[in-house]
């Protein structure tokens, strides 16, 4: 039962000799339970959003609550999937899921841990793989892998940074599936922030979508998804509302993106003609 | 078939060998007072040695090239010796010919076999001592920033304390002449090890600690499951260098209330300027190192398999 | 004097010392008080850590002259080395220590007893090369009988006595005394055990001594015989030129530069030196198939000293060492 | 002017307790100037060939010629995107371009490369941040970047292995546009394999498309695909030839994973309720 | 005000300052003879000036805990030697008080202030030798795969040959007692730095290595500019075991006919036992190190921000 309270975020990252503005004043609030996704082009600053809310950078100005609790220090309440799938390295793919469900679930015997962590791999379709070091897997298996991990823990709030960028369309939709199945079948008090590119997909998974903004990496606009859940995709993908909800969010990253890509294209034709 | 024969690695091999037949010639034709006679015969023994077992190797190995080349190189080696000394290129009393080197086994065996057997006790004491106490003091000290600050400094003022330096202060307060060259070797090697595993600490790329955070882990877990064998590869070259350190440092801790080991051999002997012995007991080193830095090998590249 | 340096051109000697005690004081007076200088040598001194390194300079030839040791060059002749000793510097004065007056009352009274006790030494130091040669001459002792362990330096000798980690330690001039003022005993220096043996000696390369060269090293000697002298007769300022080159001080550099035991004495010491390879060829120390004699001119030596005798014929120091020339000297 | 010839590769990985048997008896001829994307489930094999093609890995058997030479090393002929775009860390955004364009272009001036390099910058819309370490850019810029510093080079052959996959939807059709626009506007002679879960993507861009299966890895079909040059995305996509090629396409892909995909599906049921 | 004076930093400031102050008075109680009296002098200038350090950098640094700490740490050693020596726990022949240690600066301070010049000298040219020729060579045997296979094994038997063996060949071979000094420093630190670069070459991620292969560089370009860069951060992690050894092995390098030098100091002083002089000279060789090892850092810092 853990809500994210967003306050007032900035993030200014300085190097030697320039600063980027990454967030600028961001407010917003998750409510316990709650799945929202987040969508904005490259550089807005939604990687930089997730990892401080999971306390692992400081923000310039504002702070973030969990619960009641100001979030300080990455724990254990707050499971991340980043961007590059951090696994470790020295383990096999059976041992980086054992390891996860060992340490965050202490009330389970070895026996249970074991059953579970293999049942994951079942399910991601690696049993054959159990014992290969990710180095040995492919793209989109660590990826499998890394979502994997985090499904097997029991914590409160999940963050995903485009969990789903290196797999193709079918594994998506499986992992898709998996991750509200999950959502729902638990007891339904866990929070998910969800970072994506595809608009589709943050249709059909969120409850409410913030729409970011680069330079500064502001929200644009949150908007409210109106279906009911269980979602059919197909019905879905079908639909009028379905289509104008697509079309807007569309538009709104859009907007003040055609400029400057524009620009972009024009240096190009510009350069190579 | 002859064009097998006349590949460039047949060609190196051929070359290799003929080699060694030309030094065993040598040994032969080249009259030798008794002393060096029975230098002359284990040096032979040892190039017979070297011909069979670069023979066999190839025939074993997977990487024929790289056996045919350390032969060659050790080949040119003993004739750039033979030719250095016979022809009295450097002062022949400090660099002896071959066959001089050779027979102090032939008389010291027994001195070496024996020094060998200390040398390793008191190595692999320290040593070990060294990588019990450098390795979680060095997790430690590499994952709590405050630790860290303290002792990153202090480290930097003791390092370079002289092990020698250690000596009388070994003498006085530890119980036995043993322990004392125990503890020589142990601070000898402990440094490079301790700071090998900051290093390595360090290293360790921080999506990977983020990641390891996230799961809540104890502090034991998080030194033993994630710093720990995130930080090996430094670990091992830190472990490598305070090794090599420990066998230097052999020398000054087996000469404290000792007559016995290769250390002291080697210490008793440039006492009495015998630089036959002591390059006779260098090799004995050498091939000492190069054997426990092969297991070494071993245990490191099926600890960083994942790599 | 001034005369003396212009009448003959400066020649350069590369000369080397090693820094274990006191007891090259006459290098460091003859350098000092100006005694090369005047005999027209341009003499530089370079310190070493053992006799063997600087041996080895020498007989590479970057050095012309080495000063120190006893053993050392004797082994190195012995080894194949080719070289000439033309003087020395000091003789006698090595210590054998134990932790407590009983032990060394009891090792005086009889050599049997080493056989007790844990000794201390540093391999091959003139100490220890004594009382074993001493120990096989009058009780058929060798070192097999002994429990005898090596140390790197003296002072960890004494450390290790002084921890009653053994009982009785080999040092070098010197330390007996540090280490009697530590609450050890003293139980002999080693010329109460066999008279007449020298230390530190002046070793240049055979090759280097023929009729050219016999003018410088003959001036060379000169100058140490001078020094000798100042040694004699004038002890303050003897212990200041001392100090300079050695970190000691007060009481302990007195006792380091003159004592009952202790001789600077210049002389070749032929004898004491035969002897001293003798020693080592007893205690297994050395093949002893050299002929140490041949590597022996006392020429240069005894033309030096009758040159100085010459211009000073009543100086007491002079003739003491003319006389300790003809007992040493072998026909 | 050179064509790829993939001549009959299989790669079987051995690991100490398992062999993974990657690739089987793959032939394919890549014609000089041709655009072909390979399309299939993840762990089928695509990064490993793309690998065997550059000269990274050698394979277990079979071979690779490039021209008339046979592919044993890695070589300036063959330009890579790697799936996880390998910049050089220590180089700045400006100093990777730099670098890649002044080895691989020997007879430019030191002014034209640097010229150069703000340009690509430029196009990318990563001006800002030429001074920037790869650490310090987001996932997208890092992605970008990468792309960018291939298309600095002179090679013959491209090789991209999924490049697109950490980018928004737009800046994704800005570098669909920039690769498009770069390969025609040259000499026409440049070969481009392609890598991609994207079947829309696939199809615009390419003029085959290679369909693999994995377990081992196979080409399952290839399909040409008819539509001419330029290419308008809009009308495309409208089009009735494009839905039924897209169809085809997506079923071959469904064929054989949805058995295995609807076995893990129901795994998951089975394991959660 | 009141909370602020009681933070827990604070007190620790506090106390530390309290523990200096109480040193200062000890020394001014306890009655020193003549030489112990000007030790005390440079001693209570010492802990003068550490007080002024400690209250200055609070002010301006960024990290007050770290400096506190550091402070702390260094009052409690201070503590902790007056108390062992004042009750003589240990021989204060072999560990004297600090009063007899700081007495050596002002007998000695001019043999110390020139042996510190003579040994940056030594030290510097042995040192940067070792790195100019360990980093080419490392680079050239850690990216030829053949070239690796033989040099490999070779330097594993090399590497524990100690600095002292090389002594006798340096004094025969090389043209100045100084050249000799240079020579043994430079083997002591060559194999720390040269199996960091060779360590750091394998340890860069392969798929770096191919994106370069991709680029159709030059042999030379790969070197200076993928493999260099890439195997830095092992390279650093060498090259400051290499100085340490360096520093270490000055002990053994300044005393070939030298009669100078901060090693030559220590070794000298240690042939007759002196202790105090023997401390004394540690401390200048720890905080020389200190200050090298600091700008050491910076460089590093600056060379590996893209970490
Ligand atoms: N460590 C850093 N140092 C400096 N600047 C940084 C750092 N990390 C991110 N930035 C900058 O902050 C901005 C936002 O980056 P962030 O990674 O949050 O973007 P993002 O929205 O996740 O983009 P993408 O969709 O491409 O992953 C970018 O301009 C980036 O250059
Ligand atoms: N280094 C390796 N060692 C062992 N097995 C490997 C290695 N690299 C890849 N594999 C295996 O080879 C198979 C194909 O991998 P590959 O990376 O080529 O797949 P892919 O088609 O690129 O997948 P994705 O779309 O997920 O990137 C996988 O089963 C993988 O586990
Ligand atoms: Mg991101
Ligand atoms: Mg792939």
């Amino acid at each position: 039962m853990l809500n994210i309270d967003i306050n007032n975020i900035s993030m200014i990252y300085e190097t030697k000799d320039s600063k980027v503005n990454a967030l600028h004043n961001i407010n917003l609030e998750i409510n316990s339970g709650e799945f929202v996704s987040i969508i904005g082009p490259s550089g807005c600053g939604k990687s930089t959003l997730i990892n401080i809310i999971a306390g692992i950078i400081k923000p310039t100005k504002g702070f973030i609550k969990v619960g009641d609790r100001k979030v300080e220090n990455p724990n254990s309440d707050i499971s991340v999937v980043f961007q590059d799938y951090s696994l470790f390295p020295w383990m096999t793919a059976y041992d980086n899921l054992h390891f996860a469900i060992k340490n965050t679930n202490k009330n389970l015997t070895e026996k249970e841990i074991k059953e579970k962590a293999l049942k994951h791999l079942e399910i991601i379709g690696l049993s054959k793989f159990s014992n290969s070091f990710p180095k040995e897997l492919s793209g989109g298996m660590t990826q499998k892998l890394a979502i994997s991990r985090m499904f097997a823990l029991d914590s409160k709030i999940f963050l995903l940074d485009e969990p789903f960028g290196a797999l193709d369309a079918l594994n998506r939709i499986h992992m898709q599936d998996l991750l509200i199945y999950l959502w729902r079948s638990g007891n339904n008090n866990q929070t998910i922030l969800y970072i994506t590119h595809d608009v589709d997909e943050s249709i059909f998974l969120s409850d409410r979508i913030v729409v970011m903004t680069p330079s500064p990496g502001k929200i644009k606009e949150i908007i409210e998804i109106p279906f009911k859940r269980p979602r059919n995709r197909k019905e879905l993908t079908g639909s009028k509302e379905y289509l104008s909800l697509r079309n807007h969010i569309l538009s709104l990253l859009t907007e003040d993106m055609k400029v400057s890509l524009n620009k972009q294209e024009e240096q190009m034709r510009k350069y190579y003609d | 078939m002859i064009k097998k024969l006349l590949s460039p690695l047949r060609i190196q091999q051929i070359i290799t060998i003929l080699i060694f037949s030309g030094l065993l010639l040598s040994i032969a034709i080249f009259p030798n007072n008794l002393q060096e006679y029975a230098g002359g015969f284990i040096y032979s023994i040892l190039l017979l040695i070297l011909m069979v077992l670069l023979i066999v190797e190839l025939y074993i190995t997977k990487n024929p090239q790289k056996i045919s080349d350390i032969f060659l190189v050790i080949a040119i080696l003993f004739v750039l010796w033979e030719v250095i000394t016979r022809f009295a290129l450097i002062d022949i009393v400090v660099f002896p010919p071959p066959v001089k080197v050779f027979a102090v086994y032939f008389t010291d065996y027994l001195e070496i076999l024996l020094g060998i057997a200390n040398s390793l006790l008191v190595l692999g004491s320290g040593y070990i001592l060294a990588i019990i106490i450098a390795i979680p003091l060095g997790l430690l000290v590499g994952w709590n920033k405050r630790l860290y600050d303290l002792s990153y400094p202090i480290s930097k003022g003791l390092s370079p304390v002289p092990p020698m330096v250690y000596i009388p202060y070994a003498i006085i307060l530890l119980p036995s002449f043993f322990l004392s060259s125990v503890f020589v070797i142990f601070v000898g090697s402990f440094w490079p090890i301790f700071l090998g595993v900051i290093t390595g600490v360090f290293n360790i790329d921080s999506k990977i600690i983020n990641s390891a955070k996230t799961l809540g882990l104890s502090d034991k877990t998080m030194l033993t499951k994630i710093l720990l064998p995130g930080a090996m590869p430094h670990i091992f070259s830190g472990a490598f260098i305070g090794l090599i350190i420990g066998v230097i440092t052999l020398l000054i801790a087996e000469v404290i209330g000792s007559s016995v080991g290769i250390g002291w051999y080697l210490q008793h002997q440039s006492q009495f300027a015998n630089y036959d012995a002591i390059l006779a007991g260098m090799i004995v080193i050498s091939i000492m190192v190069i054997i426990i830095t092969t297991l070494f090998d071993k245990v490191q590249n099926h600890v960083l398999r994942w790599q | 004097s001034t005369n003396s340096i212009q009448s003959s051109e400066n020649e350069k000697i590369d000369a080397g010392y090693i820094s274990l005690s006191a007891g090259h004081s006459l290098v460091f007076i003859a350098k000092e008080k100006g005694y090369f200088a005047e005999q027209g040598l341009n003499v530089e001194i370079f310190e070493f850590p053992t006799a063997n390194d600087e041996l080895n300079a020498l007989s590479a030839g970057k050095l012309d002259v080495a000063v120190g040791g006893i053993g050392e060059p004797l082994v190195q002749i012995d080894n194949g080395k080719n070289f000439t000793f033309i003087g020395g510097v000091m003789s006698g004065d090595h210590g054998i220590i134990a932790k407590n007056k009983s032990i060394a009352n009891d090792l005086q009274s009889n050599p049997e007893s080493y056989k007790k006790y844990k000794i201390g030494t540093v391999s091959g130091i003139p100490a220890e090369v004594i009382t074993l040669g001493y120990l096989n001459e009058q009780a058929g002792i060798t070192k097999d009988d002994l429990d005898i362990v090596d140390f790197k330096t003296a002072p960890d000798i004494i450390n290790a006595i002084k921890a009653g980690k053994i009982d009785v330690g080999f040092v070098y001039p010197a330390f007996q005394y540090s280490a009697e003022k530590d609450g050890l005993a003293i139980v002999n220096t080693t010329d109460e055990l066999i008279p007449g043996l020298p230390d530190c000696r002046v070793t240049i390369n055979s090759k280097d001594l023929n009729n050219t060269t016999a003018e410088k090293w003959i001036k060379y000697d000169k100058a140490l015989i001078k020094a000798y002298n100042f040694y004699m007769n004038n002890h303050t300022e003897t212990l200041d030129i001392a100090s300079k080159y050695v970190p000691l001080k007060g009481k302990e550099l007195e006792v380091a530069t003159y004592n009952d035991h202790l001789s600077l004495v210049t002389d070749p010491y032929e004898k004491g030196s035969i002897k001293f390879y003798e020693l080592l060829k007893q205690i297994g120390y050395v093949d002893g198939n050299v002929n140490v004699s041949q590597h022996f001119n006392t020429t240069i030596y005894k033309t030096a000293l009758d040159q100085i005798l010459k211009e000073d014929p009543n100086n007491k120091n002079y003739q003491f060492l003319n006389n300790l020339y003809e007992t040493q000297k072998v026909d």
